[in-house]
């Protein structure tokens, strides 16, 4: 009795749930100066192989809505509104 | 490409400002020379609205080693001590991306002046916003107050002194102004003019990369609904590579390499090189193959006009480069010499072994266009507030209400972002009328402040300009310091409309006038024109960075009370005078009439004599009287104290309001032990300074005689709480 | 005493330790990160700043410089290694303290003066502090917030390896007066040695009443003790 | 003739370049601040299906080998060497 609760609560949380992932990146012309130390660095380790790295910003949003396209108009909008600053950044948008 | 009417357009150029360009090459230019052209020839570079009126300055004194024209203005300290000080402006930059806008300000102001072989030792900063309930309010104030502290922070240089303020004429056109202050040796100041033929032009420094293409164009065009469109023009900062670029241009600073170096401020590449030849009188060539890119396929137009941070310009003597060039290794920076001096008075560039461009450098200097715009006089207020038609407050009320407004909240939520103690030398941080910075290793010190009155000089411009420089010496002299000379960044409207213009001119006719009373010379600023949108000009703002000096650090003075009962002393007359005032507009939204006038021979001497007192060490605290009027002024010295006050009922003036919540400038307030009191009042009469004494200092509560009764720390909860609840 | 600072690129707090560190008396030496040996000293600092400019992670490429090796070789040896801010953050990533320093959970840089509590005087560092002595001391960080484990929480309670502890000016310490959210209010933590003091707060910014206080002065002469 | 080298060089670009992303994400137990204030800055903004959000670091790497295995394996070292501290964090490496 108790673990099928567990697991019918399991079940609508997962329902209920969608995943997505956000990337942010700065634009290409945008300095990186992150990215910069972080790839001088990688080199001063020794990965001669490296040829560039750029850092960004990295979300995981859990949404409580069944709808997915709705879901995904929703992380847009947070995009556009706070994640991103869309002068100097661009931003990807995946389910996972 | 052909150069058409829309492209001239799109870079900022009048038709008849390519006209000359073309009298004065005496052919059509090609895109890169437009593009230069365009560059040297806007405001930002070339002050064509300003320069007529900067002029009439007063920017020599006794004090003065540099005035205006260099990177910064230099002040002697005395014993091979100089102070090299600059403020600027980043207002649209910090508009469009506030964060990065505003740390990028900071950076440039501070390569102005370890340019000239100073080592910063402060940073300030003056910052507008629109009203707080304006929608972009709080991402602005949030994102700029975090960019100044990012930058400020990172590389390592105390963010010590300010000042924020709210009206809704700043909604769409924020200002941000960043103001550095360094010490240097007075017998080691670099400077900007080449010297020497065949001498190595050496770029260090950052990458050049696409960012902030025509920035400085931006930084001179008006705001509309497409400025979105501008936005790629936005650089970001690199406080880290600042710092590794400063440490690596003070140690080449320790010897004599260096015939002269520039920072690549706006404009880049194009305005230092430039600059460095036209104040040599020489010609520089470039060869643009070698400039460090950070892009793939850079082209020269935007080698030459990018504005990536970070980066100088350096002119070495011959011989040098070897041992310049280690330095730079060590400090992991680029170090590549581009190019070299030249008898041609031309500028050239050179690329893929082709000549590029070549104008002749007078022509984007001393020949760059200068304007004497039409300007009409400010049609000034004539009515006067009918304070008896007004709906009364009582004057608690009135006081928590203005203590509680987000003007006059404490504002410590901004300056516990900024690392003021760093370098170990700031003996007061902000939330005084100024900080106060020792001179590392010395006991004698610097103060520092930056004011501006917006709302005086919308109304009056004359009397606001005079006013401003007036408060800053004033804010100076709170401290203990002698103040010495100013800075100052004149953030106006739209300078082709008649009425700006002569909100411009005539801001600089009151603070000229100042100036020159009270031997406080202007040794640097910025102008930065077009601020508003569509049409709509922000009120007239110019703002006043003040350096002051502290012989004896033990000399120096805050607005803390600081003992229980000791005798308060008015200096200065009070009028009562309410227009203008932060009682009208914090209680009645009102906004009309004059601000209030300033006797300048009352306010030098009440000035001196309270230094007199200072130097008599007679004095435990002080306080100028500012926005807010006298019961605002009192409150502030027992916020954050443990004592209050008990003020007397006025003797003279019958309106309370008037007496508490009046603007009459000129005035101090200070606290004396009641031993003193005898040789307070002797050296005060003898300089025929006019004072009253207004009450006693006396434990936790804030009195006044039969009206009001607080808790002081009930002042100090109401004037930290305004940002907590925004 | 002879002590060594070793400089970071975009170390900024590097002049303010050796001034403090001659007022105290040590033989101070300023070690560049590329350098590839120390001098001998007995104490080794690594100041504040924001070495690398706090990219990827603070401390994180200080932590793995060529220099760092020389330092670890040394704490190893039974030197004397003090990180104070980012020198505290570098000591973490290179794994000579455990646990690791956030983000401050306002997400705000903190400049401001705190009261912290010493809450282990026997160590080479604290012994001229007395026991739950409380400090008047400047923090200036982005990343503060201490974090660690269970295990090692457990450890460092049990072992008497914490150092300070952020408090209120009575010694109370609460949420309230937690500025960045440290675990357990901790400022400041030793290795299980005690030779390895890693502390958020300045100490050389309190070495002078005419700037701040003297709070800081007694870590100083600890070391020198 | 230009041109022709020119697309080779382009090609021979493209051969030799791999490119990987790498999430770096707190562990689960780990407090994660930023996503907090980016959690309630969210709802704030009005987005009230909004039930998590947890904040990493993302990292677009550019390698100039062409053996895919080896690259991964150059990508995980790096993760492990510099760009994840692992007491606090997971990463994730995906080929792009
Ligand atoms: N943006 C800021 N940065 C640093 N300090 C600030 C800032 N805004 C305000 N302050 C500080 O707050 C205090 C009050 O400012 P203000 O009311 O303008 O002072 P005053 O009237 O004496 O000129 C000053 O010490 C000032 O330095
Ligand atoms: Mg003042």
């Amino acid at each position: 009795m108790k673990l099928t609760s567990v697991k019918l609560l399991l079940l609508n949380l997962k329902k209920n749930k969608l995943k997505f992932s956000v990337t942010v990146t700065l634009k290409k012309d945008v300095l990186d100066p992150q990215g910069k130390v972080v790839q001088n660095t990688l080199k001063n380790l020794g990965m001669r192989d490296l040829s560039n790295v750029r850092q960004g910003k990295y979300f995981e949003i859990d949404l409580s809505i069944d709808d997915q396209d709705k879901a995904e108009k929703k992380v847009d909008e947070m995009c556009k509104k706070l994640l991103a600053n869309l002068i100097i950044e661009d931003y990807k948008i995946s389910k996972i | 490409m052909e150069i058409n009417n829309e492209i001239i357009e799109k870079h900022g150029l009048k038709k008849d400002e390519f006209s000359s360009i073309k009298k004065l090459l005496k052919r059509d230019p090609n895109l890169l020379e437009l593009g230069i052209f365009s560059a040297m020839w806007n405001e930002h570079c070339s002050y064509k609205s300003s320069r007529k009126h900067l002029k009439t300055l007063p920017t020599k004194g006794d004090q003065v080693i540099q005035g205006p024209g260099e990177n910064a203005g230099v002040i002697d300290i005395g014993d091979n001590d100089a102070i090299i000080f600059k403020i600027e402006s980043h207002n649209h930059p910090s508009f469009i991306e506030p964060y990065q806008g505003a740390a990028t300000g900071v950076g440039g102001i501070l390569r102005d002046v370890f340019t000239m072989g100073a080592r910063p030792i402060a940073l300030l900063n003056s910052i507008h916003f629109g009203s707080p309930e304006h929608y972009k309010t709080k991402s602005l104030l949030n994102g700029v107050v975090a960019g100044i502290g990012g930058y400020g922070n990172c590389i390592g240089i105390p963010t010590v002194a300010g000042e924020t303020k709210f009206n809704k004429t700043y909604n769409e056109n924020i200002l941000v102004n960043a103001m550095a202050v360094g010490h240097a040796q007075k017998d080691k100041i670099f400077y900007s003019k080449a010297k020497g033929l065949n001498k190595s032009v050496v770029y260090v420094g950052s990458k050049t990369g696409r960012d902030g293409i025509h920035g400085a164009s931006m930084a001179s065009a008006e705001f509309d609904e497409n400025s979105e469109e501008k936005k790629p023009t936005v650089q970001v900062g690199d406080p880290f590579t600042e710092k590794l670029l400063m440490e690596a241009c003070l140690e080449l600073m320790k010897d004599d390499s260096i015939i002269s170096i520039q920072d690549m401020g706006a404009a880049g590449l194009t305005s230092s090189s430039v600059e460095m030849a036209s104040k040599g009188e020489l010609g520089i060539e470039l060869d643009l193959d070698k400039v460090p890119c950070r892009e793939e396929n850079m082209t020269p137009y935007e080698m030459m006009l990018s504005e990536s941070q970070e980066r100088m310009l350096i002119i070495l003597e011959d011989g040098k480069e070897e041992r310049a060039k280690k330095i730079f290794d060590k400090w992991d920076l680029d170090f590549v010499i581009i190019g070299k001096t030249t008898s041609t008075k031309k500028l050239i560039l050179k690329y893929n072994n082709r000549i590029e461009c070549e104008i002749p450098i007078s022509a984007l200097s001393t020949k760059a266009p200068v304007y004497d715009r039409k300007w009409v006089k400010k049609k000034l207020p004539k009515n006067k507030v009918d304070f008896k038609s007004l709906t009364k407050v009582k004057i608690e009320d009135a006081l928590i209400k203005i203590l509680s407004s987000p003007n006059h909240s404490n504002k410590n939520w901004i300056t516990n972002q900024f690392d003021q103690m760093v370098m170990c030398d700031t003996a007061q941080k902000s939330g005084a009328d100024a900080a106060i910075i020792r001179i590392h290793g010395k006991n004698k010190a610097i103060a520092v402040s930056v004011d501006s009155s917006a709302n005086y000089c919308k109304s009056y411009p004359i009397r606001g300009g005079k006013q401003i420089v007036c408060e800053n010496w004033r804010n100076l002299i709170s401290v203990g310091a002698k103040p010495l000379a100013i800075t100052n960044c004149l953030n106006f409207g739209n300078p082709e409309n008649q009425e700006i213009m002569g909100e411009f001119a005539e801001c600089l006719i009151g603070i000229k006038e100042s100036c020159e009373f009270l031997n406080y010379p202007v040794v640097s600023g910025n102008v930065s024109f077009y601020n508003g949108t569509n049409n709509k000009n922000i009120f007239p703002t110019p703002v006043i960075g003040g350096v002051g000096l502290i012989l004896d650090l033990k000399n120096k003075l805050s607005h803390q009370f600081k003992k229980n009962n000791s005798t308060i002393i008015l200096i200065g007359k009070t009028f009562g005078h309410l227009e203008q005032s932060a009682f009208y507009e914090e209680i009645y939204s009102l906004t009309e009439g004059e601000p209030p006038e300033i006797n300048l021979n009352n306010e030098k001497n009440n000035g001196t004599c309270v230094l007199e007192l200072v130097k008599n060490k007679l004095v435990n605290s002080i306080h100028d009287v500012s926005s807010g009027g006298l019961i605002v002024a009192l409150a502030e010295m027992a916020i954050g104290s443990e004592y209050g006050i008990k003020i007397y009922k006025p003797k003279k003036l019958s309106n309370l309001y008037q007496y508490f919540f009046g603007e009459d400038q000129s005035r101090y307030i200070l606290e004396i032990d009641k031993k003193n009191l005898e040789k307070t009042e002797k050296i005060l009469k003898d300089n025929n300074v006019f004072y009253e004494i207004i009450g006693l200092t006396q434990k936790d509560f804030f009195e006044v005689d039969g009206e009001l009764k607080i808790d002081t720390k009930k002042l100090y909860n109401l004037n930290n709480k305004w940002y907590n609840n925004y | 005493m002879n002590s060594s600072v070793i400089i970071f690129p975009g170390s900024n707090c590097d002049r303010d330790i050796a001034v403090a560190l001659e007022k105290m008396q040590f033989k101070n030496q300023m070690v560049w990160h590329k350098d590839t040996k120390l001098p001998k000293s007995d104490l080794i600092v690594i100041p504040g700043g924001f070495s690398y400019g706090d990219y990827l992670r603070s401390g994180a490429i200080a932590g793995k410089s060529l220099i760092i090796n020389e330092v670890i070789k040394a704490a190893n040896d039974g030197c004397l290694i003090l990180g104070i801010c980012n020198g505290f953050q570098i000591l973490t990533e290179t794994g000579l303290l455990k646990g690791a320093l956030l983000r401050n959970k306002n997400l705000k840089f903190i400049n401001k003066n705190v009261n912290i509590k010493v809450i282990n005087n026997k160590s080479n560092f604290t012994n001229k502090y007395k026991a739950n002595q409380i400090l008047d001391i400047n923090i200036a960080h982005n990343e503060g917030n201490y974090f660690t484990n269970k295990d090692h929480l457990k450890k460092l309670i049990q072992e008497n390896l914490i150092a300070f502890k952020y408090c209120d000016k009575n010694g109370n310490i609460n949420d309230d007066n937690n500025p960045n959210g440290s675990i357990e209010n901790i400022a400041g933590i030793f290795n299980e040695k005690k030779n390895i003091l890693g502390m958020m707060p300045h100490p050389e910014r309190m070495v002078d009443n005419m700037i701040s206080n003297s709070d800081g002065i007694n870590l100083f002469s600890s070391l020198m003790n």
